[in-house]
């Protein structure tokens, strides 16, 4: 695929994987900078609908990412969200939305290096597809 | 928030600090917590998992009700709340004066980097030439002298360590932001007389400390040491105590009161050491024992220097202390050091050990083997080092090490992704906790971790491979070898280095071994009435017992408090706009910090602005050079003053410095602080970034992050968070220890308590208890208790009632209950406290029931107060432990009878010595310093026989006598005993029926204690707030820790109670009645339970004091009419928008 | 214990014996009310209507291949809440499922209800049906029921039956409290009457039903027919995702939709009071379409269709009953059951889950495990 | 109390006049962690581990411990003593026991009784022991012409690598009789 620079959609949960991603700010740990982060409380309350609609208006890849299982702050928001991102699995590809487009993971607050290699990593992966079609064309 | 008349200290701020300070603060005390380190958070700052569920979860800590006057981020990355004043790298100086008016000197270190300037950009770390060993990395890493103390938190400036900088001052010069200011004031002002009648010391010692660069004088004698001190001003004196014709001691006397300012430090040999002493008394500041080398004397000098450029004391005044000293660990390279400490490298210690799996740590959280960067393939563990070892004066248990030992080589098994073999060497597994023995269990069935027990005595490394060699003995008496990569020693707990001083100048005790000691029946109480002590200071805890110990230390500090005056009555916080704009098209004001030239310099202003005005609803884009200055800042207060917004943006960095800024903006120019938002653009053009990416790139990137936050206020809901009113009293239900304490503890703050009790009297089972093994008196305590309970004008006792049912959540429960002539009454109450209790448990085991001569340890220590037992007349007694414990069903420990059972032995070889008793156990679990018990015990020639779960022992009884074989597991034969009588530890079961726990919202666990909302963090909540539970209902526990629990609940119900409204926080769940379908999915989906459905009205309602703004509801709605103020789907569609670009 | 019995035919009048059948239902303490598709006497348009005198109920047509909505809305309306009495409800296996989803979803409850279901011989789109019952007049049920019993399938007298009930696998309403059998039964001398619940036995018992033993034929005929719409369902399943499994193609496949949301409307388990598409979040500030017509040059107006159809499958396919009203009701003739049933066929299956087979299975997104789909975690996969 | 069936222990109660009262004594403390036994370098050959050997001195197994040659074992490297976390002075308590055996004269104990009685007697007359002289005793006093056979191999190799002197060595210097008799006098109790 050509060389394009994606852009990726983040929703982070407010407690783990966004004090993931401040770390590796700290840190000063280079990671992809089209990367947008969106914070949320919790993966739990990230709706099909944000990653429709970000595939929609052309995002080359969507990440949701939060506490690992049994440290959600908010108890179980992050299995919820699992089963969200399973849904959605079954749904986006059938349409040209590769499934490895979008990602669900689990970043703890103390992983800034992971949360880095993780996004490198996703950038290369969603290269490789080359850009989301919504993102050229007209969606109706 | 109002504050309260009263304020508390907390000194320590590592989790029983903050647990504590929260308390306090949460209803309305205000706290100054403070910590000698740089940092909050204590040692779990490098504890990523923690065990029983191995993962971390601090923020459950954070207040639930009034959420915003806190932070609400990770609390690793730190803590904020409007009642508490956090001040680091302080210490305490003094404490005088009374309970309820403490004057209190603190001491604080001088940062030279100012935390608001610093945007931790790092640049000053490239440019400091000193490497120290990272002490956050327990070692394992380096640091520069200009480091982050720890690497997560926020606000997170640099700091500077004194004792290894050597002011070059390149820091200074690269700080972009000016956040860095070294003082004047070097070490060459700081000026040191040498006094010594040998040239070849003041020689040395002049050029060691010069070389340093102090400013260093010398004095041949005495004489000549007075006249030099007349002509110049010294700061320090190292004066030798044996001199001719005027000795130190005289120097010292001549001196010490005419130069106030000057330390002294007296130079010794090692047979004057008690004259050195005596010196100390006259003022001398320590001795120093001759011959010394530099690297004693220049940390002292150093330690001198320091302490003199930390600013001056700071006088405060506050009603009550709580004391979280910590704790420290033993140093494995100390004495004999067989297991190779410091000289192999693979061998670490367990808290290396949780650097090693952490992702913050040196290696990222890869396991590799130190040196050759191998990955692990088999770690062992060797437990007890340091702990129950008479040698090292160490005879108790360090309480967490097993339980730390498991978790650390469950989550290595998961990093390695199985591809590890763990292996725990211990003597006696302790998984007394709640949880813990089916933690053990699953670790070695499920993930197979290994559990040795042997105790390994030497560690060695093989020549050519490195790998460590360990020998011990198996319990068939085999003597192996194995290898292992890595070898990790659970080290145990001793005493903080300087206990001695913070216990003097505290006026608190310590106990024999150094650590805090408590009052009877107490784990908060110190000596000295006012100072409670938290945490680790007491002895080493794991979270759960530290914070239900920190909120008990918070409760009985609140006593106080509110003895001394200090009144619960608030008013509510909650900022009301005097501006309505609710209605008014959104105007929105941008403003974007320039960073000096920074800005400019990475982006296309003029673009920026032509694509956000783009927008009509932006009003305007303004640059402004540094808002972070007073200039800055007075700049952007102009613009907005001219503009009159009714939304602003600010586009800076570090959004958390400018709230409480903007919390101040907002109330002059009458906007709700919420309708003005800060967006963070520094990391968008960091060095690093710039290096890389086009000016091009940077723009768009910057003006998306600008349109995000644009399109979050445009939607945003100016409306005030909602309350709810609360009925300001108690329920109580039990009246054994656990419920009286709770009750007095909240009737004590003013508050009305109904005291429910089933029996027709209160204390429970302190009703049967005489005696404990630290030698305490519970009738006494039972005495005191229920005088002071029953006399209490704000305590209504119920005796023969029963909860009937209850409906309501926290703020308002309407609560039935019925009496011995089922009259029925309904109470109102704001909370509840479930104190129903336990009890022995039943059982059928080892013959009993068919023989008089088996008992159960209750029947044992009844028979021996009450009834006709006499202990001169018996010759054997043999004792089971674990009987239908730590086994399916009752897969659990029930914590007491290992101590009860040494009670009972040690009493009865005190009233009959000839007594044979015979303990047979499984594990001791004998923790903490009831380990010096179980030496006592066996010294007294108690004979303890391990036996095996596989192989218990067997029973034949008659009416008169028992015999027991049982299989000794270290000759690994059959032992007979023939004994007349047999007692049998049958466990604790508690009484609380889960009809009764469900009518109030709450759960029971598998075994049918109270289900915890955390077993770490929230450890006697329910899930639903408003509920809480302690004593034996709670877990097994002793008297002293059933109290300790109880008076966590009360002081978890004042949090509630200390309000006549709960507010809500900004981010809160919300309903729109019109669009709502009633499904019902939401209040499924609600973890906190705070929706319900109201069938009159048709609608669903949420408790906004209840709700904690997950969005939950708001991601199962399919149509948008549960939403999360904050996160509206408009602004999370808009922000996905512009995100997108 | 299940009761067997049967409905005697006389004179081959199917509809009069049904009939005769529901008069008895409607006779019985327990039942206070009947819902049952009858004949409208103004128009032959078939309908459902709540009977409470017996004598009302001599248009009963359930067997009229018409299907002008999912009575199962009509159903959750009667049952919102407590009615105080009981009613009986005669349905298509589709609207039972799709009923039954909606008790999940506390749109309906079950109480009050004594579920009646049909083997179902499908129906036609509503403008075919139209055309068939005007080509067939009073005859046409009967004439439709004969030509499906005797093994036609798609063409029927030139009318086609719609797609949503070719590829229907679940003709027979298997979580009924009482069925009536059609298929492998003589019915020209009788239907078949089974209780398939404690309750709908208890009123068959109440009905004094002749009992007789399934005949042997039934099971063979039932497999027969599942077997053959099983083959048309996966054959356009595959048509399906060979027509949209692209943007460009999807953009095709749904370019005649207007944004008119009557598939969402007719839509059984769409339970929303108002879709969140026409509420204010989609309320746009008119600058924004400019924004995002200058984004890319050009849009598309009405925005954000296929932002619907994506929504709605990742709303509603896990609980989508393929009963085909949406197709029906979509003005300019965009297959959306097809769609639909392709998509929930995977969503379902994914979550093990049979939308309207039992009350017990939890809605997918209602429910978690703490070990699940390991396989969406990661970045690996 | 009660008599050890071959399967079976019995707690034997120690009466505080008994012998192996002081050995209990010392040893009260121990956990049975087997330190002692994990850094024992002759563990291996010892019929009771030393852990084993401690256990049976707790359960007063008079008979059972006698019959053990474990503390006749005991090298005195004091590698137990120092490791051993209860502190308990295990070497002494090995040689406590070895003086029970001596003194009570046990068969199962002639050899090392003998040896160790002419080791001593040499090391008293010399100030160190001279193997030769030592040996020649040693095997006189056994009246077993079978044991020199058993060293014979042993004492040649010994020999052959100048480990044992076959000369006649000069008087010690100091004669450690006095010392001798003072232990003696201190060690005898009044």
């Amino acid at each position: 695929m050509q060389d394009f620079e994606p852009t990726i959609i983040a929703f982070v949960c407010n407690w783990c994987t966004y004090t993931a991603a401040d770390l590796a700010g700290t840190s000063r740990l280079t990671y992809p900078k089209n990367v947008r982060l969106i914070r949320v409380m919790c993966t739990g309350m990230v709706d099909p609908q944000y990653v429709i609609k970000a595939f929609l208006e052309g995002a080359d890849g969507v990440l949701i990412s939060g506490c690992h299982p049994g440290d959600c702050h908010y108890i179980n928001g992050n299995y919820k969200a699992r089963r969200r991102i399973k849904l959605l699995k079954e749904i986006l590809p059938q349409f040209g939305f590769e499934p490895e487009r979008l990602r669900l993971t689990w970043i703890g607050a103390s992983d800034g290096i992971q949360f880095a290699e993780i996004m490198d990593e996703l950038v290369d992966q969603v290269k490789a597809l080359g850009p989301n079609q919504a993102k050229l064309k007209m969606v109706i | 928030m109002a504050r309260k008349i009263g304020k508390a200290l907390v000194v320590g701020a590592g989790i029983a600090g903050i647990r504590a300070a929260l308390d306090l603060a949460e209803s309305g005390y205000g706290v100054i917590l403070i910590d000698k380190s740089p940092h909050i958070g204590g040692i779990l700052s490098q504890l990523d998992y923690q065990f029983p569920t191995d993962h971390c979860g601090m923020c459950k800590m954070l207040p639930l009700v009034d959420r915003d006057a806190s932070s609400q981020y990770c609390l690793r990355k730190g803590l904020f709340h409007e009642n508490i004043d956090i001040t680091l790298s302080t210490e305490l100086v003094s404490i005088k004066g009374e309970p309820g008016q403490f004057q209190v000197m603190l001491k604080e270190h001088p940062n030279w980097v100012t935390s608001d300037l610093c945007t931790g950009c790092g640049e000053c770390v490239d440019a400091c030439p000193i490497e120290v060993p990272d002490e956050f990395n327990s070692g394992l890493g380096t640091r520069k002298a200009i480091y982050l103390p720890i690497p997560h938190a926020i606000p997170n400036p640099y700091v500077i360590d004194y004792t290894v900088c050597t002011r070059c001052g390149a820091c200074e010069e690269m700080c972009p932001t000016g956040a860095i200011k070294i003082p004047e004031k070097a070490r060459g002002d700081f000026r040191i007389l040498v006094v010594d009648d040998e040239l070849i010391v003041r020689d040395s010692l002049k050029e060691w400390l010069a070389e340093e660069g102090f400013a260093v004088d010398m004095a041949a004698s005495g004489q000549e040491a007075i006249e030099q001190l007349s002509q110049q001003t010294y700061q320090l004196m190292l004066l030798d105590l044996k001199m001719p014709e005027m000795d130190g001691v005289e120097v010292l006397q001549k001196t010490i009161d005419e130069f106030p300012d000057l330390d002294v430090v007296m130079m010794t040999a090692y047979a004057t050491v008690e004259t050195a002493v005596e010196a100390m008394k006259i003022g001398a500041l320590d001795y120093l024992v001759k011959p010394f080398d530099p690297e004693t004397l220049i940390p002292m000098v150093k330690r001198l220097y320091q302490e003199r450029a930390a600013s001056e004391g700071r006088q405060i005044e506050v009603g009550a202390v709580v004391l979280c000293g910590g704790t420290a660990f033993f140093d494995p390279a100390s004495g004999k050091n067989t297991f190779g400490y410091g000289i192999f490298p693979n061998v670490v210690t367990h808290l290396e050990f949780e650097r090693l799996l952490s992702g913050t740590g040196p290696y990222h959280g890869q396991l590799v083997r130190l040196g050759d960067g191998q990955a692990l393939q088999k770690i062992a563990w060797i437990q007890c080092v340091g702990s129950r070892d008479l040698q090292l004066e160490a005879d108790y248990c360090s309480n967490i090490c097993c339980m730390a030992a498991i978790k650390q080589a469950l989550v290595a098994k998961q990093k390695a992704r199985g591809n590890l073999d763990t292996t725990i060497f211990y003597m006696d597994m302790r998984t007394f906790g709640k949880s813990f023995e089916r933690y053990r269990q699953q670790a070695e069935a499920k993930h197979g971790v290994r559990l040795k027990r042997a105790r390994i005595h030497t560690v060695d490394r093989h020549a050519a491979c490195g790998d460590l060699i360990l020998r011990g003995v198996d319990l068939a008496g085999q003597s192996s070898e194995e290898r292992f990569d890595m070898v990790v020693l659970t080290v145990g707990q001793r005493p903080i280095g300087g206990a001695n001083d913070l216990s003097e100048l505290a006026g608190i005790e310590l106990n024999s071994l150094g650590f805090a000691q408590t009052e009877a029946f107490s784990l908060t109480r110190s000596s000295r009435s006012g100072i409670e002590l938290g945490g680790s200071f007491t002895g080493l805890k794991d979270i759960s017992d530290s914070v239900v110990q920190a909120s008990a230390a918070a409760l009985n500090a609140s006593r106080i408090l509110h003895a001394a005056g200090g009144s619960l009555a608030l008013k509510s916080s909650s900022f009301i706009p005097s501006t309505d704009v609710l209605r008014e098209v959104p105007r929105i004001l941008v403003i974007v910090c320039t960073c000096g030239v920074r800005l400019p310099a990475a982006v296309d202003t003029q673009k920026v602005i032509e694509q956000l005005t783009a927008d009509p609803l932006v009003d305007g884009v303004d640059f402004v050079e540094q808002t972070c200055t007073a200039a800055g800042w007075e700049h952007l207060e102009k613009r907005v003053a001219e503009s009159k917004p009714n939304r602003i943006l600010i586009g800076s960095c570090l959004p958390y410095v400018y709230k409480r800024k903007i919390k101040d903006l907002g109330q002059r120019i009458g906007l709700n602080p919420s309708l003005i938002d800060v967006v963070d653009l520094a990391s968008e053009y960091q060095k690093h970034v710039l290096e890389k990416e086009p000016k091009e790139f940077i723009t768009q990137n910057v003006t998306s992050k600008l349109e995000m936050g644009i399109a979050r206020l445009k939607w945003i809901e100016p409306s005030a968070p909602p309350d709810i009113p609360v009925i300001q009293r108690a329920l109580v239900i039990g009246g054994g220890v656990a419920g009286m304490t709770a009750a007095l503890a909240i009737a004590d703050h003013g508050f009305q308590v109904d005291l429910v009790e089933q029996n027709d009297r209160l204390g429970g089972n302190l009703n049967w208890l005489e005696r404990t093994l630290d030698g305490h008196q519970p009738t006494e305590l039972l005495q005191q208790t229920r005088t002071s309970v029953e006399k209490h004008p704000q305590i209504q006792v119920h005796t023969q009632t029963r909860v009937v049912r209850s409906t309501g959540e926290v703020g308002h429960f309407q609560t039935t209950i019925t009496d011995a002539q089922n009259t029925e009454q309904t109470l109102d109450h704001a909370v509840t406290i479930l104190a129903t209790g336990g009890r022995e448990a039943a059982t059928s085991a080892y013959g009993y029931g068919t023989s008089p001569v088996i008992v159960t340890q209750k029947e044992l220590e009844e028979k021996l107060s009450n009834q006709p037992l006499d202990a001169t007349q018996l010759h054997s007694i043999a004792m089971i432990q674990c009987v239908d414990s730590r086994e399916e069903p009752r897969n659990y420990c029930s914590r007491v009878c290992c101590a009860n059972a040494l009670k009972h032995a040690l009493h009865l070889k005190e009233i009959n010595p000839d007594i044979q008793i015979y303990i047979l156990y499984r594990d001791m679990m004998t923790y903490g310093f009831d380990e010096s018990y179980y030496t006592r015990a066996r010294k007294a020639n108690v004979i303890f026989i391990q036996y095996q779960f596989t192989e218990k022992p067997q029973v034949m009884a008659n009416q008169e006598s028992v015999r027991v074989t049982v299989i000794d597991s270290i000759i690994n034969r059959p032992i007979q005993i023939e004994a007349d009588l047999l007692v049998l530890a049958t466990g604790i079961i508690p009484n609380l029926p889960t009809q009764l726990a469900e009518t109030f919202g709450a759960s029971v666990d598998e075994d049918g204690f109270f289900q915890e909302a955390d077993s770490k963090w929230r450890p006697v909540d329910s899930l639903k707030e408003g509920v809480f539970a302690c004593g034996l209902a709670h877990s097994p526990r002793n008297i002293a820790e059933s109290i300790t629990t109880a008076e966590a609940a009360a002081q978890r119900t004042l949090r509630i109670l200390g309000h006549e409204r709960l507010s809500a926080g900004k981010v809160v769940a919300n309903v729109h009645h019109s669009l709502c379908s009633l499904c019902e999915r939401c209040i499924d989906a609600c973890p906190y339970r705070a929706r319900s459905i109201d069938m009159d009205q048709d609608r669903v309602l949420v408790n906004p004091a209840m709700c904690q703004g997950c969005g939950s509801c708001a991601a199962i709605c399919p149509n948008g009419a549960s939403v999360l103020e904050g996160f509206l789907e408009q602004q999370m569609l808009e922000m996905i928008d512009a995100a997108i670009g | 214990m299940s009761i067997t019995g049967k409905i005697e035919v006389q004179d081959k009048d199917i509809l009069g014996a049904l009939g005769a059948f529901f008069k008895r239902v409607l006779e019985t303490d327990d039942i206070n009310a009947i819902l049952v598709p009858q004949h409208l006497s103004m128009k032959n348009m078939v309908m459902p209507t709540l009977v409470t005198d017996p004598e009302q109920l001599n248009g009963v047509d359930p067997l009229a291949p018409a299907f002008p909505m999912n009575a199962a809305k009509i159903v959750s309306r009667l049952t919102r809440k407590q009615m105080g009495s009981k009613i009986a409800v005669v349905l298509r296996p589709c609207e039972i499922r799709a009923f039954v989803e909606l008790v999940k979803l506390k749109q309906g409850q079950m109480d009050e209800v004594m579920l009646i279901g049909m083997d179902c011989l499908g129906a036609f789109q509503n403008k075919d049906y139209l055309q068939y019952v005007d080509r067939h007049g009073d005859k046409s049920t009967e004439r439709f029921y004969q030509d499906v019993l005797d093994g036609k399938q798609a063409d029927i007298e030139g009318a086609t039956l719609a797609s949503a009930c070719m590829s229907c696998e679940n003709p027979v309403p298997t979580n009924a409290d009482i069925l009536i059998g059609l298929f492998g039964v003589e019915i020209a001398d009788y239907l078949l009457v089974q209780s398939q619940s404690k309750r709908g036995t208890n009123l068959l018992n109440q009905m004094h039903m002749t009992e007789i033993p399934e005949p042997a034929s039934r099971q063979d005929a039932i497999t027969a027919i599942v077997a053959q719409r099983i083959a048309c369902r996966d054959e356009m399943f595959v048509r399906t995702r060979a027509a949209t499994d692209s943007l460009e193609k999807m953009t095709a496949y749904l370019a005649n939709c207007v944004n008119c949301y009557n598939c969402r409307v007719a839509c059984p388990v769409c339970y929303c009071k108002e879709c969140v598409f026409v509420t204010d979040v989609f309320n746009h500030d008119p600058s924004q379409y400019l924004r995002w017509a200058n984004r890319k040059g050009v849009i598309k107006m009405p925005t954000d269709t296929l932002f619907f159809h994506l929504t709605r499958l990742a709303h509603m396919s896990t609980a989508c009953v393929g009963c085909g009203q949406c197709s029906n009701a979509c003005p300019n003739g965009i297959p959306v059951m097809e769609l639909f049933r392709t998509i929930s066929q995977s969503t379902q299956r994914a979550f093990e889950y049979e939308a309207g087979k039992s009350i017990q299975q939890e809605p997918p997104l209602s429910v978690f495990y703490e070990d699940e789909f390991p396989e969406v975690v990661g970045i690996n996969s | 109390m009660k008599t050890a069936t071959n399967l079976d222990v019995y707690y034997e109660a120690v009466s505080a006049s008994d012998k192996l009262a002081p050995i209990q004594e010392m040893i009260r403390a121990c956990m049975q962690c087997g330190t002692c036994t994990g850094s024992c370098p002759n563990a291996f050959a010892m019929d009771y581990t030393p852990r084993q050997l401690w256990r049976l001195v707790l359960l007063g197994q008079k008979d059972e411990i006698f019959r053990s040659k474990t503390f006749s074992l005991c090298s005195d490297c004091y590698l137990c003593t120092l490791r051993c976390p209860r502190g308990l002075h295990l070497t002494e308590a090995m040689d406590a026991l070895k003086q029970i055996a001596a003194g009570e004269n046990r068969a199962e104990y002639k050899y090392s009784i003998l040896f160790n009685k002419n080791f001593m007697q040499s090391v008293r007359r010399h100030g160190r022991v001279k193997e030769m002289e030592f040996m020649t005793n040693y095997f006189t006093a056994v009246k077993n012409p079978l044991v020199p056979f058993r060293f014979a191999s042993l004492g040649i190799k010994l020999i052959a690598k100048g480990k044992v002197s076959v000369s006649w060595l000069p008087k010690a210097r100091f004669p450690l009789e006095k010392i001798f008799q003072k232990v003696n006098e201190l060690e005898t109790p009044p």
